[in-house]
This record gives structure tokens, C-alpha cells and sequence, in this order.
């Protein structure tokens, strides 16, 4: 008797809210289950509450209401989150940025070495080890937090709109590189993007949010088992999946105010 | 740079205060000479100046004593501000318990008891603890306001990774606290030299071993003004040098790290 | 009645009762003179206000400041000297082997910075006390009291007594003055300026003063005490009755030279010799014509002997 | 929150310092009634107490004339620190000329020459000067500083808008510098009140308008140390007062504006 | 006799290099000009130099090669700059910091009401206006950001990036309220994007960045003339622009290191 055997969950979100002020609600009763190797995209109008669904997952923030699971903790996995903002110590160069959560677990610099170089050659800042943060463009700069949530190889990725500030031609590169580490380490992503495209192309299950309060409003598997490549993104399926995150977006109220 | 260009570079950076400082050195000696001043009620800068190349046999090893004073209790102050600012950026509880404390000691005018300090301690060690409690509390309050400024999404980053509370003292909060304890050395160089100064007035020894503040009283007593005003020079002269002095040490730290501080 | 400001050396005591009984008493009034007292404090220099004009008379501690004002061409003189021993003592804990001024000179002293660069001196040269045994002493005697080996400064009519007091024994008294130490003491100091221009009223203040000691020492002194508890509200009267009685028992005002010559009185010779030993002490140089120190114009006319002693 | 959480919630925020220095009082107590220590070397706190009790017609007019001092003094440097950091931050030749006089200021024992200041100005004046020159460094630092820290992209952002100096300086520096400004704050407050103190020592008036130092001094005089200790006591009392209504007041100016300081 | 008068040039740059480190040339040999009424993009791959541009062109940043000549101080001409980051006063709130640029011009608060909030509701912020900087999403940040420069109404507009924190949705009806706004005011953009579908939407002219060093390798001017709308973006004109940008784009250099 063969059976599905589910992988386990490592983070499970059961009608979570979050109040920030008195009266004005930022989440509100959003469910949400992430399960082992999955890559969850949140996609939604700007403002409707990503990031905190992101910071909660990792307890950066602690739910007003309902309750949070993680199973990560346990099984010491390490977690990598890439914020919104680059979040570089100004004080430090590139490398020591990069260097800074193998340190924080006791590596030495000389054995870092490798690790730090092969994250920053991902990002293609290899030629700026050496900078200072605010030597910087910006772009750079969130290629070096990138560098910095993956130096770890970690099991979990939490990455806030990571890619936002690269051209497209860096973007896809690390798109393929993003999903290429995922399929080496196993790993689960949790994925918050602006980009249709971007979600579909990665995701194995897209989560959109609509605003006021923040809530996840559908939640779309793009074609499972299939390979993600040039072929994938010319595939109808792909833009089947396309129209559908887009049309649940709609429905999201982004984009709704106007002169 | 050309050697026109330094010149005129190094013109334009020390013209100003020498400048004014000029100015003023000579609207005194003028003031002095056209009203006739007796040297006993304002001696012009030139007699102090004379005064401290002649005395300077009996002022320099008083400059000595208080500026061996001054460092020892700035040092003191750095290790006792800075250490009592990161353990209270460590352990609330600590700040909350000790933090009253320290307030009390920098409020408490230790120079006023100083007579009863020299029940427990030989004057100099008396000295050296009223100059350290003039100083240690700015060095404390800026550290701290440096240490609880370190950016919120850093903390995030490094509660993420589970660092360790050491290793959030020393990579996140120490250096985000640089700029604010340099600020607080600054201030307390100045302070420890006038703490010194007030101290060795309270309670400082006399005769050989005394500090500068022992030969302005005894000056006065002598009514000997322009060795007053002589030895009053030199504790400026050693007040602006330590704070040049830190403030070089400042920009060679701060210049090492680069952008240290701001973004 | 010319207006005159007269500053003493410290809060309102004992030791310038005269001048607060001449007050009281309305002996200044009498010569023509509305005075008024200008309390000292432990690091006014009334010496400069003086040299400055900002006030007419102060109190001078000993002779040597005024030896510094020629020294250092402060046009000040001192006029009369209303004690004829300096009240500077030295004290030590009675039993603990210091009982003989020749025996202090090996124990810590607490010599405060003014005694230090003065009396210490001669003290040098003269017992051989050394630098090296000194602490500071701020007019605290606390230190003193706890460390049985140690001698410390005073004044006679002061220290002995809340020593006594407080630090339940009877301190050994040394009064320097006895043992060759020979300043006068509390003189009346003004400028050359003012004796020029107004020898007359320089006479008059000089005169009133000695009878306000004259009647403090020896007459009914419970006016000048309320105006010095009026100054100095922290003063007792057990306090004041001590210092009075000090200064009677040790001739402090009025003995030696001020029994024939009344009180306030200065000789050349004493002077001579006090400046001849400070010179000694490495104090002076031998050619500082110290005689423009002060003035005998004003003193030795046998003022208040009429009055007799009770 | 409950009158219950609230208590506890009080408990949590007061309990240790109040543990610690009722702790702190208790060991005093202990250790000098079992080494029968005489008061005159070191009074316990209830001898302390009991005497503050016993003298407050003395004490409390002397501590109206030190705190008034303080106050005075203090808020001088506030207008004197600030003014001239405001002034250096418009002008760098401004800075350039007069930072070495006000570094000269600070460092210049000017409580050594307290006698000639005599000679010039009444003894509370003189008083006045000598704190407010004791505290108005740390506040013309920091204010410095925080000047200094606006953030270099605002900074484009108002040049590109054509603001003027004094728009640069009211919307954008001053609002960067004011934790700095208040940091700078809370190290004066307690400077000023030492710094009175020590002037108060130096130059003081005495009698009936005498501050506390005299009152210390005097007691100290006198062999009264319960009531030299007992003066401490209130020196302590308003330096700690004067900390906290500082602090109060940084937490409502910072509180109003809101995430003043850092994003 | 019928001439083509050309509009006047607003900013012209020739031959500009920019050096920030010795040995390091950020930008070489740059020459654009900007012509009143222009909408100019910059694209090009990430740490090209695409800021310093516009930033030299601002007068933030002086070259340290070649010529910039600026036409438009001397009209008085109002300047709006959307920085990459957000770049707001955290000590005040939304409105206060659109009212900035208003307020610098010695606008009262009262009468600067009406811009600001017409400004607020363009960029969907006009529940917001009270809310503090550090309570905001960092799309809402970056919104903020365009208020405060769209606020005075300017006639050059320099935008860096300002749309790559907003979701699709919001960013298409912003791109078209920029258009309308340029054509009311008749004002002259230069904007820099990462998105070459975003270009040739708003674009008159692209200038298409390399880097090492930074210059301008190509100049593509989309379709003149043409109305920008919904039927602009599915046709062909629009598709083999962007396919002529990308292309340029490849030989740009971007996206080529790897793991
Ligand atoms: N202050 C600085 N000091 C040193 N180098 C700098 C400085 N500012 C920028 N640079 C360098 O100049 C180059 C161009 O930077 P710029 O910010 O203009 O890039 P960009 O094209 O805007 O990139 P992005 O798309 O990532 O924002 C980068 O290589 C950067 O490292
Ligand atoms: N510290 C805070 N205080 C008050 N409100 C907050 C705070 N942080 C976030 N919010 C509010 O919570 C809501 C969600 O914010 P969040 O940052 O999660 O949005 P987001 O989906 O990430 O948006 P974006 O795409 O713009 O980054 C916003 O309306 C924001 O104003
Ligand atoms: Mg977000
Ligand atoms: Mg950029």
C-alpha cells in the first residue's frame, strides 16, 4: 500500500493577526503552512503586510491573535532572511558583512574564506570584498545581504523582496541560482515579490494577500514537477498560471487609489 | 598638493584661530598697558609669559603631578563608564539596580567630603577618586545612548542568528557605540583636568609632590598673580592638548573603521 | 560718619570679637565711623579687594602676607596688630609619645596650604618638620581624631575645643608663637593710598579698634556675640566663651609690648626679627625692604591703658 | 492593565533599585554599629536621617540657594552650549575660531582663580559662572555631534531644494541632534549641580545666603559630620531629582516626535 | 520656411567621468543631453552608475572629468528628486515630510493642505498622512518619497528606481499618472528603472548604461508620437522595442558572474 508521505511542516500560521496601534489592524486572520522544500511566494499590494507575515514567521514579531508553529528551531536549521532593506553594518566591509553569521557560529575567518568568496561570486560583487557599504550602489548593497542570507547554505530562507533593486539580467541569473541551491540543500523558501512572473516561475505555491486588513486571499499551486527553465517561461501553463495570480491580484484592492 | 596649495590649505584651517586668539592676546596686553592695571589685579600676557619661562623650574613638575592625575583618572573613567554602560546594555536589571547608584556618585560632590576621604586614602589616591567621578559619568551616559543606539534591524538580524549577547556587544552594539563614547572621552578629558584641578584644591597635597592647583593657591596667598595666571596658562594649554589629543585619537579610530557611524 | 568696609580673614568669631565689640558698642560711632564687617571665608583673598580698593581695612593673618605685598608691590601697610602672639598651635594626641614640640616633627602632619607655605616653613628650619610628613588639612579635624600618630594645625581658640568635644580628649597644645615663632597677628592692613590721603580716619579706625579688643578682652562682650552670631549663626556660645578665654590665657591681645604701649602695638625690632628668621626659612630674600611692610604712625600711643583692667 | 499587572509591572521597573539601595543603607547601618564607628568619621544612614530631620531650617534655605545655582547655571549652558554649537555648525570658521576659546573655557580651572573672580564679580555671580562653565561643554558637544549626524541623503535632499542655512538648520539638524542635545543634557544637569557645589567651595558666599558646600564645609568645621553627611545627603537627593526631571523630559520631547533619532 | 524647432537643451553632459576612489572609475566618458520635455530613461545593469548620473545632473555629485551645463536654475525651474531610498524625516510624519519641499519654499501649512494631499492620494496614502515613517511598509516609504517630490509640481523630475518596491498594479497606474502629469506640466523626466518594459512605456529616449566603467552604450528612442495606453503595450512597435533594449541590455555586461 503506497501512501503520500506529506513532508512535515515547518511553519504553521492558524488565524494569525497583528495590531500594530490601537484601532488599526495590519493582519488578520491569515493561515498559513509551510511545509519542508516548498518555495511560498506572498504577493500583494504594497503595504497589505509581507514583511510582517515574514518577520513572524521568523519571531522577529510576535501575532496580536491566533497562534504560531515553527519547526525549525528544533531541528537546528539554519535560517537565512534577507529584510527589505539591505541592513549592513556600516562599520564593516563587504566580506565581513558577508562573513558575519559564520562568525556569529564560531567560524573562524580564515575558514570562512571560501564560503563568504563563493556567496559573493553568486551575487557578482566578488571584485568588491573589499568596499565599504556605503561605497555602495544600492543595488549592490542588497546583493551583498543576498550574499549574506545565503553564506550559511541555510534550510530556511525567509528573503523580502530581494531582488527588487537588480536589472532583470542579474534578477533571472539568481532567479535560476536561487532555485538551483534550493533543489542542492533541500531547502524552504519563503518568497515575497511584486513580480507575477517571478512568482510563478519559482514558486510551488503562491500565497496572495489583499489589504485592510492583511489576509491571504488565494493561494495558487503553479504546475508542480515540472522543470524550471527558457521552456517553462514560454510554457501556456506558465502563463495560464500568469493570468490566475494576476487575477487574483486584482481582486486584491492594489493599485485602487487615484487623483 | 602643491607646497602653494598646503600652505594656503594649512592658511586657511589655522588662520582663523590663530587669528583670534592673537586678537584677543593683544586687546589684553592692551587693556593691561593703557589702563595701568596692576599685574597683582590682571598681569598682561607678556608678564605671564615671563613668568612662566622663569617659574617654570617650580611649574613644570606641578603640571606633572596634576596631568599624571588627569590621565590616570580618565583612564579609570573609560574603563569605569564604558564598563558600567555595557553592563547595563547586558543585564536591565543591572541598570535598573545600579544606575541610581551611579548617579549618586556623579552627583554626590565628593570634593565637598574630600577632608574624609583622607581618613581611608593618602591625598593623592583621594585626588585621583574625586577626578575619576567627574569624569566616569559622561563617558557612561554617551556610551549608553551609543550602545541603545545600534540600528533596530541589525538587532533583528542578530537575534535571527541567535548571537550570542556577546556577540551582539561586541560586533553590533561596541561599534555602533563608537562615535557616542568618543564623544563622551571628549568630554570627559576636559573634566577629569578640572576634576583634577578642583580635587587637588580640596584635597591635594602640598609642598614637592603637588599639582598645579597647589601652586595657583599658594600663588595667591603669595600674591605672587602672575605665577597664578602662569600656572593657569599651562592647565589650559594642557586642557586644549588632551582634547586635541583625543580628538586626533577620535578621527584615527573613526578614519580606521571608515564610515563608522553613519551610513 | 565716613563709611568704612573692614574685611576679616574668616566667618564672624572670636578671634575678631574687637571689631565686632567696637561696633556693637558704638566706640566706632564715636570716632565718626560706620563700619562695616565683610566676613572672610576659606578662599576669599580680601587681601586684593583691599589692594584693589574695593574695600578700606583687612584683616591680616600674620606678617608674612604683608612681607608677599612688598614683595610683589602690593601697595598694602599694616597699621596696628591687635594680637601680640600668632594663635597658631600645633596639637597632638596626648600619650602617644608626641607630649614635646621636639617630638612631632616625625608624625604626619595636617598642615592646611596656607600654614604650609608660612609658618611650615620656619617650622623646617627651626624643628626640623619635613615636607614629606605632610597632609593636606581643609579645616576638618576628623583625620586628626582618627589617627592617634598625627599632629595637626590649629588655633588655639578654636580647634581645642570641638576636638574636645567630638573626639572625647584634650589634645596637647603647642603654641608656636611661644617657641620663637614671633609674627604679630590679626593686624589692620590698608593701603599707602588711604594712610596719604587720610591719615585722620586711618587713626580713628585704628583707635576704635583697640578699644572694641580692649572691652571684648576684658569688658562685657554679649553685644559683639550676637553680631558674630548673627554673621556666623552656626558659632556656639560655649564656642565663644572658649576662644575668649584662650586668648585671655595665652596673652594673645594683650601682652608683652601692648601692656605699656597698649594694645595693637608693633615694634621695629620684632619685626626685624621675625623678617630675619623667615629669611632663614628661605621664605624672603635679605634685601626686601620689609619695613615698608608697615607703619608704626598709628600704634604705641598707650590707647584704651587709660580704661585699666578689670 | 489591571491593578494587579500594574502593581507588578511597578515591582519589575522599581523593585531592584529600591532592593539594591535599601541593601546599600542596611550595610552602612550594619557596619557601623558593629565597628561602633564614631559619627565623626562616618555617621550611620539613621544618625544621617535624624539629623536631616533635626537641622532642615538650616539645611533646606542652603539647598534652595545651590539648587536655584544649579538651575541658573544650567540653563545658561543650554543656551550657551546649544547657541554655540548651532553657531559652529552654520559657520565652519565660526568653529574654527572660537572651538579653542570655549575648549580653553572649560579646560581653565576657573575655580582656582575663584578668589580674583572676587575681585570682579559678587561671590554668586562668581559662583554662577564657575558651574556654568563646568556644564556647558558636555552640551555644546553632544549638540555638536548630533549636528554633525543628519543624514548625509536628507542633507542632499534640502540642498537640492534650495533650503537656506537657517531652514537646513531649524527642519532638518536640530530635530538629528536633539537625542544628542538631550544626552548632553542629562551629563550638564548633574555637572551643574557639582559644579555649584565646587564653586560654592571656592568662591562661595557665606552666612545666611550660603548654598549647601558652605553648610558642608562649615559642619565639617565644626566636627558636625552627621550634618555634613546629612547635606550630602540632599546634594544627592536633587542631583538624582534633577537626572530624573531630565530624563522625564527627554522621554516626553523624544515621545512627542515620535521615532525621533533613529528610523 | 518651415523649421524643426528643437527644445532647448535642459542638462547636457559631455564626456563626464566620476572617479570616487583613486584607481576605481565609477562612470567615463558619459555624454547625454536632455532637451526640455523629454522623458529619459537609464537602464543598465546594477552599480553602473545609473544614480551618479543623476546625480551629477542634480549638482549633488561633481565630476571629476568632463563638462555638465545645467539650464534649468537659471528658469527657476522647480526640481524633484526621488532618491533610490526613501529618505525621509523620521521625526515627522507623512505629511510633514511632503510638505517639506512646500515648506522650504515658504508655502504655509494651511495653504500647502490641498498639494499635499492631492500629492498623498496619487501615490494611495491618503489614510496615512499622520502616520510616523517607522510605521510604514517600505513600499508606503518609497511612495512617501514620490509624493514629496511630485508635490511641487516640478518641471524636472529626476526618479531613481522610485517604482521597484511597488507592486505591479499600483506601479502600471503610476506609470501612467506620471505620463499625465508630464504632459500637464510639460515637465522633463529622467528616471531610472531596472525594467525595460517600464522604459519603453514611459520613455521618449532610453539610454541603455554599461558598466566598468560606467558609460552609455546605446540610445533607443520607443515609438515618438504614439499615445501610451493599454494598446500601446500589445503592440508590435512596444514588443520589438523591448526586445531591441534587452538586447542591448545583453551586451551591457549585466548579470554575467556566476557561482
Ligand atoms: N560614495 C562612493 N564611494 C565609492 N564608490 C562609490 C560611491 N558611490 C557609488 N560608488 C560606486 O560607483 C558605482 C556606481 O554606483 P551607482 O550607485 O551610481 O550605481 P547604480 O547604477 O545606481 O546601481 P544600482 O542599480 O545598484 O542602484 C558603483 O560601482 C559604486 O560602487
Ligand atoms: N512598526 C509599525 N508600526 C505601525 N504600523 C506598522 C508597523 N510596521 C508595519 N506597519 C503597518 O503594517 C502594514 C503592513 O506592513 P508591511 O511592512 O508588512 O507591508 P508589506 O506588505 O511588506 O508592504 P510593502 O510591499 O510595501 O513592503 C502597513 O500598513 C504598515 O503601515
Ligand atoms: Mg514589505
Ligand atoms: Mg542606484
Amino acid at each position: 500500500m503506497l501512501q503520500e508521505v506529506k513532508p512535515r511542516v515547518l511553519v504553521s500560521l492558524r488565524g494569525v493577526g497583528k495590531t500594530f496601534a490601537p484601532g488599526g489592524e495590519a493582519l488578520a486572520g491569515v493561515d498559513l503552512e509551510v511545509r519542508a522544500g516548498e518555495f511560498v511566494s506572498l504577493l500583494g499590494p504594497s503595504g497589505c503586510g509581507k514583511s510582517t507575515v515574514l518577520r513572524l514567521v521568523a519571531g522577529l514579531e510576535t501575532a496580536s491573535a491566533g497562534t504560531i508553529s515553527r519547526g525549525f528551531d528544533d531541528v537546528g536549521a539554519a535560517v537565512g532572511f534577507v529584510f527589505q532593506e539591505p541592513t549592513l553594518m556600516p562599520w564593516a566591509n563587504v566580506f565581513d558583512n558577508v562573513y558575519l553569521p559564520l562568525r556569529l557560529r564560531g567560524q573562524t575567518r580564515a575558514g570562512a574564506k571560501t564560503p563568504v568568496r563563493e556567496a559573493l561570486a553568486l551575487v557578482g560583487l566578488s571584485g568588491s570584498a573589499e568596499a565599504f557599504p556605503r561605497e555602495l550602489s544600492g543595488g549592490m548593497r542588497m546583493r551583498v545581504s543576498i550574499a549574506r542570507a545565503l553564506v550559511l547554505r541555510p534550510l530556511l530562507l525567509l528573503m523580502d523582496e530581494p531582488f527588487a533593486a537588480l536589472d532583470e539580467m542579474t534578477r533571472s541569473r539568481l532567479n535560476d541560482d536561487l532555485l538551483r541551491l534550493q533543489a542542492e540543500l533541500g531547502a524552504t523558501v519563503v518568497f515575497v515579490t511584486h513580480s507575477v512572473f517571478e512568482s510563478v516561475y519559482l514558486s510551488s505555491r503562491i500565497a496572495v494577500m489583499g489589504a485592510n486588513p492583511g489576509r491571504i486571499i488565494a493561494e495558487i499551486e503553479p504546475a508542480g514537477g515540472v522543470e524550471r527553465d527558457e521552456r517553462f517561461r514560454l510554457s501556456a501553463a506558465y502563463a495560464r498560471c500568469c493570468e490566475k495570480v494576476s487575477a487574483a491580484l486584482r481582486g486584491s484592492g492594489a493599485g485602487e487609489a487615484s487623483i | 598638493m602643491t607646497p602653494g596649495e598646503r600652505l594656503s590649505h594649512w592658511a586657511r584651517l589655522y588662520g582663523p584661530p590663530l587669528l583670534a586668539f592673537s586678537a584677543a592676546l593683544a586687546a589684553w596686553e592692551a587693556i593691561v598697558r593703557i589702563n595701568a592695571i596692576p599685574p597683582y589685579v590682571l598681569p598682561a600676557p607678556s608678564l605671564v609669559a615671563a613668568t612662566l619661562a622663569s617659574d617654570r623650574a617650580i611649574l613644570l613638575p606641578a603640571l606633572m603631578t596634576t596631568l599624571w592625575t588627569t590621565i590616570e583618572a580618565l583612564a579609570l573613567a573609560v574603563i569605569g563608564g564604558a564598563g558600567l554602560a555595557i553592563l547595563f546594555a547586558q543585564w536591565k536589571w543591572v541598570e535598573r539596580s545600579f544606575l541610581p547608584f551611579a548617579i549618586v556618585l556623579q552627583v554626590t560632590p565628593i570634593i565637598a567630603i574630600a577632608p574624609l576621604l583622607l581618613i581611608y586614602l593618602d591625598a593623592s589616591s583621594a585626588v585621583l577618586v574625586c577626578a575619576f567621578l567627574v569624569a566616569f559619568f559622561p563617558i557612561l551616559s554617551n556610551t549608553a545612548l551609543g550602545l541603545a543606539s545600534a540600528d533596530k534591524n541589525l538587532v533583528d538580524l542578530f537575534a535571527l542568528y541567535r548571537a550570542s549577547r556577546w556577540q551582539t556587544l561586541t560586533l553590533l552594539r561596541l561599534p555602533a557605540a563608537l562615535p557616542y563614547f568618543l564623544g563622551g572621552l571628549r568630554i570627559g578629558g576636559g573634566l577629569a583636568l578640572i576634576g583634577a584641578i578642583a580635587a587637588e584644591l580640596a584635597a591635594g597635597a602640598s609642598g614637592k609632590s603637588a599639582g598645579l592647583a597647589f601652586r595657583i593657591v599658594e600663588a595667591g596667598y603669595r600674591l605672587n598673580i602672575p605665577r597664578m595666571f602662569a600656572a593657569l596658562t599651562l592647565v589650559s594649554l594642557a586642557g586644549v592638548a588632551i582634547f586635541a589629543a583625543l580628538s586626533a585619537l577620535s578621527a584615527f579610530i573613526v578614519g580606521r573603521g571608515r564610515g563608522s557611524g553613519a551610513q | 560718619l565716613d563709611k568704612v568696609t573692614f574685611a576679616t580673614n574668616w566667618l564672624a568669631e572670636a578671634e575678631h570679637g574687637g571689631f565686632y565689640q567696637a561696633k556693637a558698642d558704638g566706640t566706632y560711632k564715636k570716632y565718626g565711623l560706620d563700619v562695616a564687617i565683610l566676613q572672610g571665608g576659606p578662599n576669599a583673598n580680601n587681601k586684593l579687594l583691599l589692594a584693589t580698593g574695593k574695600i578700606d581695612f583687612n584683616l591680616g593673618a600674620n606678617l608674612i602676607q604683608a612681607f608677599d605685598a612688598v614683595k610683589e608691590n602690593v601697595p598694602i601697610v599694616a597699621v596696628a596688630a591687635m594680637f601680640q602672639k600668632d594663635p597658631f598651635i600645633l596639637m597632638s594626641h596626648p600619650g602617644a609619645g608626641l607630649d614635646r614640640l621636639e617630638d612631632l616633627p616625625g608624625a604626619t602632619a595636617f598642615i592646611g596650604k596656607d600654614a604650609f607655605v608660612s609658618v611650615f616653613q620656619w617650622l623646617k628650619t627651626a624643628y626640623g618638620f619635613k615636607e614629606e610628613n605632610v597632609k593636606p588639612y581643609t579645616f576638618n579635624s576628623a583625620p586628626f581624631i582618627a589617627d592617634a600618630h598625627a599632629i595637626q594645625q590649629g588655633y588655639a581658640t578654636s580647634e581645642p575645643f570641638e576636638i574636645e568635644r567630638q573626639g572625647g580628649f584634650r589634645p596637647n597644645v603647642f603654641l608656636i608663637a611661644d617657641h620663637g615663632y614671633d609674627s604679630y597677628s590679626t593686624t589692620i592692613e590698608t593701603t599707602q593710598a588711604l594712610i596719604e590721603r587720610n591719615p585722620g580716619l586711618v587713626q580713628r579706625f585704628v583707635d576704635a579698634s583697640i578699644i572694641g579688643w580692649r572691652n571684648y578682652i576684658h569688658g562685657d562682650n554679649s553685644g559683639a556675640n550676637a553680631l558674630i552670631k548673627r554673621d556666623n549663626p552656626d558659632i556656639g556660645d560655649a564656642q565663644l566663651a572658649y576662644s575668649r578665654e584662650k586668648m585671655k590665657e595665652f596673652g594673645i591681645v594683650d601682652s608683652g609690648d601692648s601692656l605699656t604701649l597698649g594694645i595693637g602695638a608693633m615694634r621695629d625690632e620684632r619685626v626685624k626679627s621675625f623678617f630675619e628668621k623667615m629669611t632663614q626659612a628661605g621664605l624672603f630674600k635679605p634685601d626686601l625692604d620689609y619695613r615698608r611692610a608697615y607703619t608704626l604712625q598709628f600704634v604705641n600711643k598707650g590707647v584704651g591703658l587709660d580704661l585699666g583692667r578689670p
